[in-house]
């Protein structure tokens, strides 16, 4: 194996393009170690992009953030305007593993490890963000929603890598919330979780909802209907209970060592309804 | 063994809680664990472990791994001899295959490399045709006729004709008229229960650094709780002489009866002695849980009739349990322990254990007891709940007592059940009010506890402070203990005495710390090894005064003539007559050696309250307390860690941890992700009530406390929940998914 | 003589008896007499027993003197964890 | 396979070693440095028994290569004490009796003092959250939190 440790993107691109073997990207490796002390992941290039100009930086851009790929969920919780503006997001990188994995895991590893039960990336759905994506052809902006391609799988292109997240400027009354059930209290992969971003109206009311699940399906799944079904509300039961199961009519789980399928769905349910409930008292409204 | 009628001693240092002798080396990393030891020269050892649940080895072809460059020894089945006694040759085929793979993680074969990297390189060029055969993982279908045989011709002459060649033998246990016993009963209940594989999931994997010459002579460092046991295993297995085997166990990372055989030490051994060089073997996390031993699996049925007022007619238990692809006796235990808290006139338990495609058993705190007490006391709470009876009153009218004749044979001498129930019911907490969704449930627990063959060696130092030689590993604070019972005899101060666990060439044989057994055995004999030593000393001041022996008395650490006419001296303290031992006869040292009885049973109550979420069935444990009787708490800090760690164990055991099989039979969860023991955030504080009823056959009363915490955690909790969630659960771990399963299916 | 009481799984051996009398005044020669009187016990025995005294167990020791009042169980050979 | 030269900072003394491009910073503490009190309990990072500090951020040494300690700033369970003199919590965790078998002693040690840094005085809970990656099997966490506590409290001049 070889070990870069690249100055610059266009340096850790030409690395990636090449790479005679399996190459991956090194930023926390909470993922990618786990898997090469496990035998799972031989990699014939391991290429460490911490040392990149800017890829550990939270900036403000646009209004919103810039937020680059090897910055560690920990550093996320300790960015008071980040944590503020989308606490949605940042609730879900600091849920990832223990206190020791979030001060290395990043948002970039999580979504690229492709685990549907990633938990930094419904939030990043919810949100809209974008991902900046730096390949042999230059750099792309795609939305992260579009990355997951099922488990273990991304869109990414041979050579490519995600080098920074974007998430957009948001009006005043405006929040977001993530849930995800895990049998412990920490340290476990979601069995089941949602993320709800809504703004709301002058008067209160709901005037956007984005809600994504996830471990619910081989992908993380953003739920148009779910939204749409708090959109005019101010979360009323009825309100709630047309969220719950616009969640529950959108799963198509896997019964597994972690979770039925009967367990997620009914449980992505309630998470939605709950986190629905949190978002909205973040955005100021009341029920 | 002197039985004490009654223990009144007024102690000055036992009950006192100094710091341990360990302590310092435990906080800076200093302490030298399983895979902390290197060697010279050392290779490094690596396993290769089947895919299969179960399969032939057609055969294996080492001779492309033997040609990588760096490695230097390959050994598999064949390089093993078997030893005759059924015993040592089923640890010797489970630490390497013979003709077939029994589980998923069996070893196969294993080699010695100049670095983990070649060894683990070596491992992929080793080739094994397998021959999968059929596998059986659970223990009801290994029971049916006509499943999968995992081994044949290994029951024993107790089990019916007619049973599935799975079933390797049959229990039976109690007394009285069963029959006319549930004509009395007012109410009948009979459940059936069912309780996963767990592991002990001790943090430090198995590791040992195996040394041997060409002369047959060998070293062998690992993490053990039995360095003796460990050497006779061995020593039988690689066909050596116990005497030319020096086994000295390493600081251990945490055992709870899992590191009481041995898996990875003849493999070492054999590879040390093929390559002539050092072995070390580490184990990965994963070949822990899919190699080492974790407990039974089990199914059971119970029946209890009860009268209106609470009193138990008759009891009845039928219990399944596997230890895995070899014989086990586990069940015969958790027979003999089901109805253990109780007074009953007619009581019978029935027990089997059938193979199945699974690691061999290892113990693990009161082997087979937490099971069937678990079935056994939720069968006790529904009873009480369907008659509207509060559930410790059920339990103080129907307590075993002294006197009572036990369910498993023997008269009851004295016992705290009573007791701690009593202390219970007086406690808070079962009072304190509850919540919505929220429910409080209790459960009694036993264990027999042991003692055992131990030897101690207490010397001298000329400066008059003292060392203990002691052979059994330290895995909850025993060195100190033992070093304040030796203290609190000898009347000089803790810190003058050191105590320290000696390798098996330094002193004589000592039993496996298992059973609870060392604060009782060890201590025993430490206390006995200072009689011996104050003996000697009585007899050297004696000489020096110039008097007869029978006219000195041993009082606060010093010799005293034993009353006005035995002569005026100025007392001699074990100091002074340290610093004159060259002069008056050499060295003192005071030993004893004995194979101790009369540990005395062990009971306790565990209280606990806990929150259900209705809605993802995710239970929270909110408070918990631990009664038990200990006999007499030494050094009450590591009494409380006991209770507290065999109660956190027994609660991760009741709603998380589980062996998960998938349809290959391979096992689906062997790391700490998937395989969830209690983290920090998972846990209330766990509250200690300590009973000290003595034990009348240790000279301070002590009894063993390690294995008892476990049993009533599983029931108490399962209790609780169900009173919480209004539905009976019969299944352990209670995890979400089966608890919301069990909401909904109620409506 | 002594009175044993055995446990249910051995009494195919005894000819269904729960109790047995055996002249023995030790554990070893309890355990010799058993074997001799009911061979059916000996594969037991072998594998290991354990001897409940007026209700405290002996793992091992051979001379535990055993007389005519003494409640006596045998029980299997227990391991802890 | 090629070896990669490190030259980086442990407990405050410079050190360099040569190691292989997969190896963890767990491996090159304890089998090239002789530093053993960094424990391998998962290599998965489950267990939190391999916590460290790399440059000051708390992490386990399993789930880091060594490779990228260069021109790092480490620190582990040995450089806690100063000298002869024990860090509050090192004496904490020996009054309360913290440890059992002590084997996840130095990652729980090195994991609480990264937690006092930060937050000095913080609740049980927080105590509890932040170690949940410290697994232990041995004490049922209680008395772990009681130490914790105390030494805040010591630390804290309460």
């Amino acid at each position: 194996m070889q070990y870069e440790r690249p100055q610059s993107t266009a340096e850790a691109a030409r690395l990636l393009h090449g790479a005679t073997g399996p190459a991956r990207i090194l930023a926390g490796g909470t993922d990618l170690i786990v898997q090469m002390n496990a035998g799972v992941a031989e990699p014939a290039l391991v290429v460490d992009i911490k040392r990149i100009a800017g890829l550990r930086d939270i900036v403000a851009e646009d209004g919103g953030f810039r937020i680059g790929a090897a910055v560690s969920c920990a550093e996320m919780g300790e960015h008071a305007a980040l944590a503020a503006a989308w606490p949605g997001i940042v609730e879900g990188a600091n849920l990832i593993g223990s206190t020791q994995v979030q001060g290395r895991a990043t948002m970039a590893g999580n979504l690229c490890n492709g685990s549907p039960a990633a938990d930094s990336v419904p939030g990043l759905v919810a949100a809209g963000a974008t991902a900046r994506i730096v390949g042999p052809e230059g750099e792309r902006d795609c939305p992260v929603a579009e990355i997951p391609a099922g488990p273990g799988k991304t869109t990414l292109k041979p050579g490519e890598f995600v080098a920074s997240f974007f998430l957009p400027g948001r009006p005043a009354r405006a929040s977001d919330a993530y849930l995800r059930f895990i049998p412990r209290t920490e340290m476990d992969i979601a069995v089941a979780s949602a993320a709800v971003n809504l703004v709301l109206a002058e008067d209160g009311s709901v005037a956007e909802a984005r809600v994504a699940l996830g471990a619910v399906a081989p992908t993380v799944r953003l739920v148009d209907a779910a939204g749409a079904a708090l959109v005019g509300t101010r979360l009323e039961e009825d309100a709630l209970e047309a969220l719950a199961k616009a969640c529950r009519d959108a799963c198509a789980p896997i019964d597994d060592k972690r979770g039925t399928i009967e367990f997620r769905t009914k449980v992505a349910g309630v998470l939605a309804r709950r986190a629905a409930l949190i978002a909205y008292t973040r955005a100021g409204g009341r029920t | 063994m002197t039985r004490q009628d009654k223990i009144t001693r007024a102690f000055k240092q036992v009950g006192t809680r100094p710091p341990r002798p360990d302590g310092i080396d435990k906080v800076t990393g200093r302490a030298m664990y399983g895979a902390d030891m290197t060697a010279p020269g050392m290779l490094w050892g690596k396993v290769l472990r089947s895919p299969h649940a179960h399969a032939r080895i057609r055969s294996i072809d080492t001779s492309a791994a033997e040609a990588l460059e760096g490695v230097k020894a390959v050994v598999t089945g064949a390089d093993f001899t078997l030893p005759e006694d059924d015993f040592y040759r089923d640890v010797a085929v489970n630490c390497m295959a013979q003709d077939a793979a029994l589980y998923d993680g069996h070893a196969v074969a294993a080699v010695a490399a100049v670095s983990e990297a070649v060894a683990k390189a070596a491992l992929k060029l080793i080739k094994v045709e397998y021959e999968v055969l059929p596998h059986v993982i659970d223990v009801d279908a290994a029971m049916t006729t006509g499943a999968p045989v995992v081994q044949p011709g290994r029951a024993y002459e107790n089990v019916p004709e007619g049973m599935s060649e799975n079933v390797t033998s049959h229990c039976e246990f109690g007394h009285g008229d069963l029959a006319a016993g549930f004509a009395k009963a007012d109410v009948i209940v009979e459940r059936s229960f069912r309780t996963a594989a767990t592991h002990q999931g001790y943090i430090e994997p198995h590791a040992c650094l195996a040394s041997m010459g060409g002369d047959g002579r060998a070293d062998l460092w690992c993490c053990t709780q039995g360095q003796f046991h460990v050497r006779e295993v061995c020593a039988e297995i690689l066909g050596m002489e116990s005497s030319q085997l020096r086994v000295t166990a390493s600081e251990i990372g945490g055992g709870f009866g899992g590191k009481t055989t041995v898996f990875i030490e003849p493999v070492a051994l054999a590879l040390s002695r093929k390559a002539g060089r050092p072995v070390k073997i580490v184990m990965k996390r994963d070949e822990v849980f899919r190699a080492t031993g974790p407990t039974v699996h089990s199914s059971i049925d119970v029946k209890i009739g009860m009268t209106r007022d609470g009193r138990i007619t008759a009891g009845e238990a039928h219990l399944r349990y596997s230890g895995g692809a070899f014989p086990c006796g586990t069940v015969d235990m958790g027979a003999q322990s089901a109805f253990a808290a109780y007074d009953l006139d007619a009581v019978r338990t029935f027990g089997w254990n059938a193979m199945t495609n699974r690691p061999k058993e290892a113990a693990y705190r009161a082997p087979g007891a937490p099971q069937a007490i678990y079935a056994v006391e939720s069968v006790v709470d529904e009873l009480c709940q369907k008659l509207g009876l509060d559930p410790l009153d059920v339990r103080i009218l129907n307590a075993a007592r002294k006197g009572t004749k036990s369910a498993y044979g023997p008269t009851f001498d004295e016992i705290g059940l009573l007791a701690t129930l009593e202390a219970a019911k007086a406690h808070p907490h079962y009072t304190a009010p509850l919540g919505p969704n929220q429910g409080r449930g209790l459960s009694c627990g036993f264990w027999f506890n042991f003692g055992g063959n131990t030897c101690v060696t207490m010397n001298l130092a000329f400066d008059g402070t003292v060392t203990i030689t002691e052979g059994n590993p330290d895995i909850g604070g025993s060195r100190a203990s033992i070093s304040l019972m030796a203290a609190e005899e000898l009347g000089i101060p803790y810190d003058k005495v050191r105590t320290i666990v000696a390798d098996t060439a330094s002193i004589g044989h000592n039993d496996i710390t298992d059973g609870s057994r060392v604060t009782f055995s060890v201590g025993l004999a430490a206390i006995e090894a200072a009689r011996d030593a104050i003996a000697k000393m009585c007899a050297r001041v004696a000489k020096i005064w110039g008097i007869d022996p029978d006219a000195v008395e041993w009082k606060d650490g010093a010799v005293h003539p034993s009353g006005p006419n035995a002569g005026k001296f100025p007392p001699m303290t074990l100091a002074e007559i340290a610093a004159t031992s060259p002069n008056t006869g050499g060295p003192i040292a005071g030993h004893y050696e004995v194979n101790a009885d009369g540990a005395g049973v062990s009971f306790g109550v565990h209280l606990v309250d806990v929150e259900v979420d209705p809605e993802t069935g995710a239970t929270k444990v909110l408070r918990y307390t631990v009664f038990q009787d200990a006999g007499k708490a030494v050094h009450p800090d590591y009494v409380e860690g006991q209770m507290q760690g065999g109660a956190v164990q027994g609660i991760g055991w009741a709603l998380n941890e589980e062996y998960i099989y998938g349809e290959d039979g391979r096992l689906q969860n062997p790391g700490f992700l998937d395989y969830r023991v209690p983290v920090a955030s998972d846990l209330p504080e766990i509250e200690t009530v300590i009973l000290e009823i003595p034990n009348p056959g240790h000279p301070y009363g002590v009894r063993g406390v390690g294995e008892t915490p476990i049993v009533p955690p599983l029931a108490a909790i399962s209790n609780a929940v169900s009173r919480a969630a209004g539905v009976r659960l019969t299944e352990l771990p209670m995890s979400p998914p089966r608890i919301l399963k069990a909401l909904s299916a109620q409506g | 003589m002594v009175k044993v009481l055995l446990w249910g799984s051995l009494r195919s051996a005894t000819g269904g008896q729960a109790e047995v009398e055996v002249d023995a005044t030790t554990f070893k020669e309890l355990l010799d007499r058993l074997a001799e009187d009911y061979p059916g016990l000996r594969p037991q025995i072998e594998r290991g027993v354990s001897l409940a005294l007026d209700g405290v167990i002996y793992r091992e020791a051979w001379f535990t003197p055993i007389g005519p009042d003494n409640e006596v169980v045998l029980m299997p050979y227990m391991t802890g964890g | 396979m090629k070896t990669i030269p490190v030259s980086t900072r442990v407990n405050g003394d410079s050190v360099e070693f040569l190691c292989a491009p997969e190896e963890t910073l767990l491996d090159a503490l304890r089998n090239r440095l002789g530093l053993t009190g960094a424990k391998e309990g998962c290599g998965s990072g489950d267990c939190g028994a391999c916590s460290v500090l790399v440059d000051g951020r708390l992490v386990c040494a399993c789930l880091v290569l060594a490779a990228e300690a260069e021109g790092a700033e480490i620190a582990t369970v040995e450089g806690m004490a100063e000298g002869e003199r024990l860090h509050p919590l090192q004496r904490h965790f020996i009054d309360s009796a913290a440890l059992q078998c002590g084997v996840c002693t130095p990652g729980i040690l090195v994991a609480a003092k990264a937690l006092l840094d930060h937050n000095p005085d913080p609740s049980d809970e927080e105590v509890r959250y932040w170690l949940a990656g410290n697994l232990c099997r041995c004490t049922g966490y209680d008395k772990i939190v009681r130490a914790v506590q105390s030494a805040a409290a010591e630390m804290r001049g309460a």
